[in-house]
């Protein structure tokens, strides 16, 4: 057994040695993700080639199963596989809310007939997803869905609005929590439909950040058909799916994007002895939070994690993240704060504003706090 | 004495804040912003400033000034920072001052009126680096037959591009006594390239090439340039350290208006114990950096021996207030407090700014630590 | 008038300047502290000099009326004796809880015979007073009394039990919470007595500390009779003069202990880089706290400070003296931890773990952002 | 290979807390402590801890030891932790082993298996100073006919009092490679002076008075004694941090289940959501050291070329977590936690000593920034 990984490492090294173009194993910034859908394009060849040929061993998603176009490898391989990519600092081929977040809903929750309709396309990258839970003024509070969804017969008709929907200017398909019983208590009266972003009555409006980046949306129904079909789950037990779905995000949040803390030594010439201090401290946090990480993705994947440590996992990355950006830009002074030319063209600063969202969006860092202590420490609620 | 604020005090802080809340409120910081507004200020605002005395303060009575102090400079200074309002006042009238009426020569009497009337603007160029270095100049001044040629470069010299006079520090050479020099902004072999920063505030790097700036233009001092170097430092240092003192007011004032008025659950947000813990802890520190101010300030007037320390103390923990008030209000606002069009987000911006601008937390604790002797 | 202060300022200086002996401006241990009493003794000649010099112009209690024995200053006056006392780290004459909580309780409410009784013999260190407010169990609750005193026409009889009584074995006096009304609602029920500690049928037991050290005690009341005289303030209303206290007291703890936190670079010869960081925010912090005391004081003696500021003020500097004994202890390394021999026989360690309770006693620190979110920031109840 | 415990870990772990649950708990400690009990340990404690293999995991099978790793012996080391049992496992079971199984001379097969058996203690005698410093030895070890004589002193050594051998490091001259030397305390011309610390753990002072140490007690590893010294200082550092975690676990279960239980106001204070976001904040501080010191055993385990790196973080972070368990421990508890008679001022106590040995988390940060290059 020890001896199968042992050669399973031995060539997955070997593949990716061969397979992963050096540029795709540079440093990468927002801008260079490829997300895939309908309008999706490559940035350059080498993106295209690594997409292609980390897809054709069902590798955009490794864990999968093979029958819809994953990779099917055990949570040790998989663990095998991300070393490997993380040695070479090989990119992510593909990034998708639908790998991230919907598939595993739906490999939980959905029928067969939604497994092969959408997981395929999703695997290949040519189904951009978007996530519609959050409406205005409900926050925090992700049950209260006002976006209601009549019964017509063999389908609804939607109409509301979401908030802070993720590319949905860019999305092709949405997962999204809609009211489809209005006289059943908040969390009972909730479903978990599917639809096209292209059916009539769907438009979007990008919000403008802080960071002066629009990475959100503002979303409206009006009168949108879905048909019955699209539902995921049992019907009004949409809450269930959606619970499932944001530890798994947490997750995603936490152990994929922030497992890789980085030091912030880079590019530092002169630093004062005091931020040499904390960035020292910062660097000690970092490695044990990607010891931490490593641990719960073990955990997680072998099912072992407690379903609330998603929570701790996301509310430590997200603050330390934020730190860090604090640390660069105490680091940059001046010119890290410029907000045009410069070294930089205000990306530092940008980035900085970028992660103080990183403890509000998918669940902020009190909700978080909230559900740590509730579920994991058994603290008695009021 | 007491260290409050006495009822004149009390009475110019009334003024200011209401000139500034009415005149100058976050939406004519967020006008300029949107209209990309090449001067970054209003100068009509500025000529107001002048009007109502707010740039007066610092320069004494004999100059046309009102010969108050720093605790009144520092009271305008605060309301300017409550409204994220772009002005020059910090450079010109704190900082420009203290160095103009310290001058033996012409160039007290030439300015000193001309910014009590909220004509003229002065510019700081001390700075070289991307961190706060004061004492890093390698900017060469050398003797000529008419006064000095400069050669060499400035950056991040905010109002730069508006300034009608800059004080610019130089040395005749490495490890000399720095000068001080006042020259205009016309003045032949200056080229500027002005930039935006993150908190829409415009700031220019300043090239220096074979400019001649005469004799008369040299600040002279009664005594040595290095000690003005250090109260003009000093004076902007407590300067900022009020601007981000109300800054960091109007930070709390919207995050505890939001927590008491928006619900979620079902109740106010601000009924949620752990962010009640945590706006209560916030307000401590803002009230420990707000007496640092006041007691820097009065030992700024008092020219106590240990002024230079207060300072530092002063600037050092109104950075941290600041930068923790931001922090918390923009959490605290949740995702609203992470789009463009709601106001927290730019006192986040603008307290990034002025944490850096005439030394950070950092700098000045470190300083402190040397003082003490360790 | 202000040449009236400068010249009282320069008589002052000069007065202490003779009339301070040397030792009483070492700094000075808890073991240092004089608090009279009828057991009082003086440690030194020096200790009972300067007591004496001091009381002769009132200034046991500066501020205190004439009439009671009291120095009669203005606040300025009071201030600038602070202050030259400050200057040349003169020790207080008296420790004494009648000065700080009783005393001015009692110019508030008390009957001018029982000012009359009471003031002269606490401005003269005759009588040492403690305070029963705590019971087991109550924790912060503090207006969870279960100390009753019953009524019996011309008297009551108290039994019950008190805890965290500073000193109630050393103590002469107690100022007291009973419940006189069991069947009014929580608040409404409690009276404020005072009796003598050598009335039959009370007694203490000392608590150890984790320090070691034992200066709380519990204190038990069997059937101990109280005359009607010794009530203060209104009957059943005694919480009004509790709170009136207890704003007094963090007034006491957060100004007077802690006004003078200290740098702590005194006897450090080699400190690693990232602890000297740490001292280095921390004498920023310990300046700025000396500035808001000042401020605090100067505003609470002309009756223009918020009255839940004294709970800021009592959070900020019980957390700031916490962090700088932790502090002091990095510095210390072994030696500072040690219990016994070394250079200082433990005292490090025990100070250290004494100001383990400054966050506790006189009002948590979570008791005190309570009040400060409520009562100055007007946050919402739940 | 998952980082989690495999199923015989697991198994050990479960081993490990019942026994020192069942014979070691914190009354025992007390009791001890109480009894000024002059060894400061059971030791028949320690002959048991022989019986159940814990002072084997580190000791090659050949020498008859168990020949498991620092994810074992770490897993024993954190249920002493949990329940503050005065041992001196870490220095003889860890410290001595790693230092005695590189032996290239008799000194293997003289010690290990009386360590094996629970009869051997080690101490440790690498400090000279207040703070950890390992490397400033200033200990005199000068050639000598029969091998070497010692003039010195080694400062706050655990155990030496009871311990058989003492590994002790010198120089034979400033600057030179370090040497250690394995040193029964009976040898001429060692005295000690032994005193308590605050957790009540007895530390000694030891004079080295032309102490002759034969060349048979020299500790000879195969390459240099520098990086021996290392690797044994690599593996107490992880082993203290397991035991911190062990404590830091063992503050948390009595705090929350306080939490859980004490009412005031009416209520459990542990449905204030302020102590609830404080609690879960500390249980994800708690994890994050976790994690940490498990990634260092494993590394030490692989012995990876990081393994330095991974042990100074381990240590730095779980000094830091256990110091934050027993700060919120002790506030949380309120004035119970103030008093002699409740346990967690214990794990106060004792979290400040094991904080400090073998580096403080400022010891290993700024380690840790040398070696990132900065």
């Amino acid at each position: 057994m020890t001896d199968d990984l042992t050669q399973f490492r031995k060539e997955t090294r070997a593949w990716l040695q061969s397979n992963c173009p050096l540029q795709m194993r540079e440093p990468q910034t927002d801008e260079d993700l490829y997300w895939g859908g309908r309008d999706g394009a490559f940035a350059n060849s080498a993106q295209k080639q690594w997409f292609e040929a980390m897809l054709s061993r069902g590798w955009t998603t490794p864990d999968w199963p093979t029958e819809y176009g994953g990779g099917g490898l055990d949570p040790e391989r998989a663990k095998i596989l991300r070393e490997e990519m993380s040695r070479i600092n090989a990119r992510p081929p593909l990034s998708s809310f639908g790998i991230w977040m919907l598939g595993p809903a739906l490999l939980k929750y959905g029928t067969e007939e939604q497994k092969r309709y959408h997981l395929p396309p999703i695997i290949r990258g040519e189904i951009r997803w978007c996530q519609g839970y959050s409406e205005p003024g409900a926050g925090s509070d992700l049950a209260s869905v006002a976006t209601r969804a009549e019964d017509k017969g063999d389908h609804w008709v939607v109409n509301g609005q979401k908030i802070w929907t993720s590319y949905a200017n860019k999305a092709d398909w949405i997962f999204c929590l809609v009211r489809t019983d209005p006289t059943a208590p908040k969390h009972l009266g909730i479903s978990f439909v599917l639809f096209d972003m292209r059916t009539p009555g769907v438009s979007t409006r990008p919000i403008r950040l802080i960071s002066g980046n629009s990475p959100f949306c503002e979303t409206f129904f009006d009168d949108v058909v879905v048909p019955k079909g699209n539902l995921v789950g049992t019907l009004h037990r949409g809450w269930d799916v959606a619970k499932y779905l944001l530890g798994h995000e947490r997750e995603m949040i936490s152990a994929m994007g922030l497992g890789e803390v980085e030091s912030i030594t880079t590019g530092i010439s002169e630093i004062d002895p005091l931020l040499r201090s904390q960035m020292a401290l910062f660097d000690v946090r970092a490695a044990a939070f990607r010891a931490c990480s490593e641990l719960f993705l073990d955990e997680f994947r072998a099912g072992r994690a407690h379903p609330a440590k998603s929570s701790m996992m996301k509310y430590v990355g997200t603050e330390l993240n934020k730190a860090r950006h604090e640390l660069l830009m105490s680091a940059g002074g001046f010119e890290a704060a410029r907000w045009s030319g410069g070294s930089d063209a205000g990306a530092s600063a940008q980035a900085w504003l970028r992660s103080k969202g990183n403890s509000i969006e998918g669940g902020t860092s009190e909700v978080q706090l909230n559900i740590v202590a509730k579920r994991i420490l058994s603290l008695p609620s009021t | 004495m007491p260290l409050y604020h006495d009822d004149e005090q009390t009475m110019l802080q009334d003024t200011a804040r209401g000139f500034f809340d009415e005149h100058a409120p976050v939406s004519h910081m967020r006008g300029l912003r949107d209209a990309k507004d090449p001067a970054g200020i209003a100068h009509e605002l500025w000529r107001r400033c002048g009007e109502m005395g707010f740039t007066m303060a610092l320069i004494p009575e004999e100059d046309g000034g009102l010969g108050l102090g720093h605790v009144e400079a520092g009271i305008v200074q605060e309301a300017i920072g409550r409204n994220l309002t772009p002005s020059p006042l910090l450079a010109t009238a704190i900082g420009g001052v203290v160095a103009l009426r310290a001058a033996t020569n012409d160039l007290r009497t030439e300015w000193l009126p001309r910014i009590a009337e909220g004509v003229a603007i002065v510019a700081l160029a001390l700075e070289e680096g991307s961190k706060h270095a004061p004492d890093q100049i390698t900017l060469k001044a050398c003797k000529h037959a008419d006064g000095f040629v400069l050669n060499g470069a400035k950056r991040f010299v905010p109002h730069a591009h508006i300034a009608d006079l800059l004080i610019v520090s130089a040395r005749s050479s490495p490890g000399a006594e720095p000068m001080l020099l006042a020259v205009t902004r016309e003045t032949t072999g200056i080229t500027m390239r002005t930039q935006q920063l993150a908190d829409a505030s415009l700031v220019s790097d300043i090239e220096f090439d074979d400019t001649v700036v005469e004799h008369s233009n040299v600040l002279v001092p009664p005594r040595d340039t290095g000690a003005l170097l250090e109260e003009i430092l000093n004076a902007v240092r407590v300067g900022a350290a009020a601007e981000l003192i109300g800054l960091a007011d109007g930070a709390m004032e919207r995050t505890f208006a939001y927590l008491r008025d928006r619900k979620q659950f079902g109740v106010e947000i601000g009924s949620f114990q752990a962010l009640q813990h945590r706006a209560a802890h916030l307000y401590g520190e803002v009230e420990l950096a707000r007496a640092a101010v006041l007691k820097a300030q009065r030992e700024l007037d008092g020219g106590s021996g240990d002024r230079s320390r207060h300072a530092m103390v002063a600037k050092a923990i109104a950075s941290q207030a600041a930068t923790l008030a931001v922090q918390e209000g923009v959490q605290m606002h949740g995702g609203i407090g992470m789009t463009d069009e709601h106001d927290i987000g730019l006192f986040m911006k603008r307290a990034r700014v002025l944490a850096e601008l005439y030394g950070d937390t950092n700098y000045h604790a470190h300083r402190l630590a040397s003082v003490n002797g360790y």
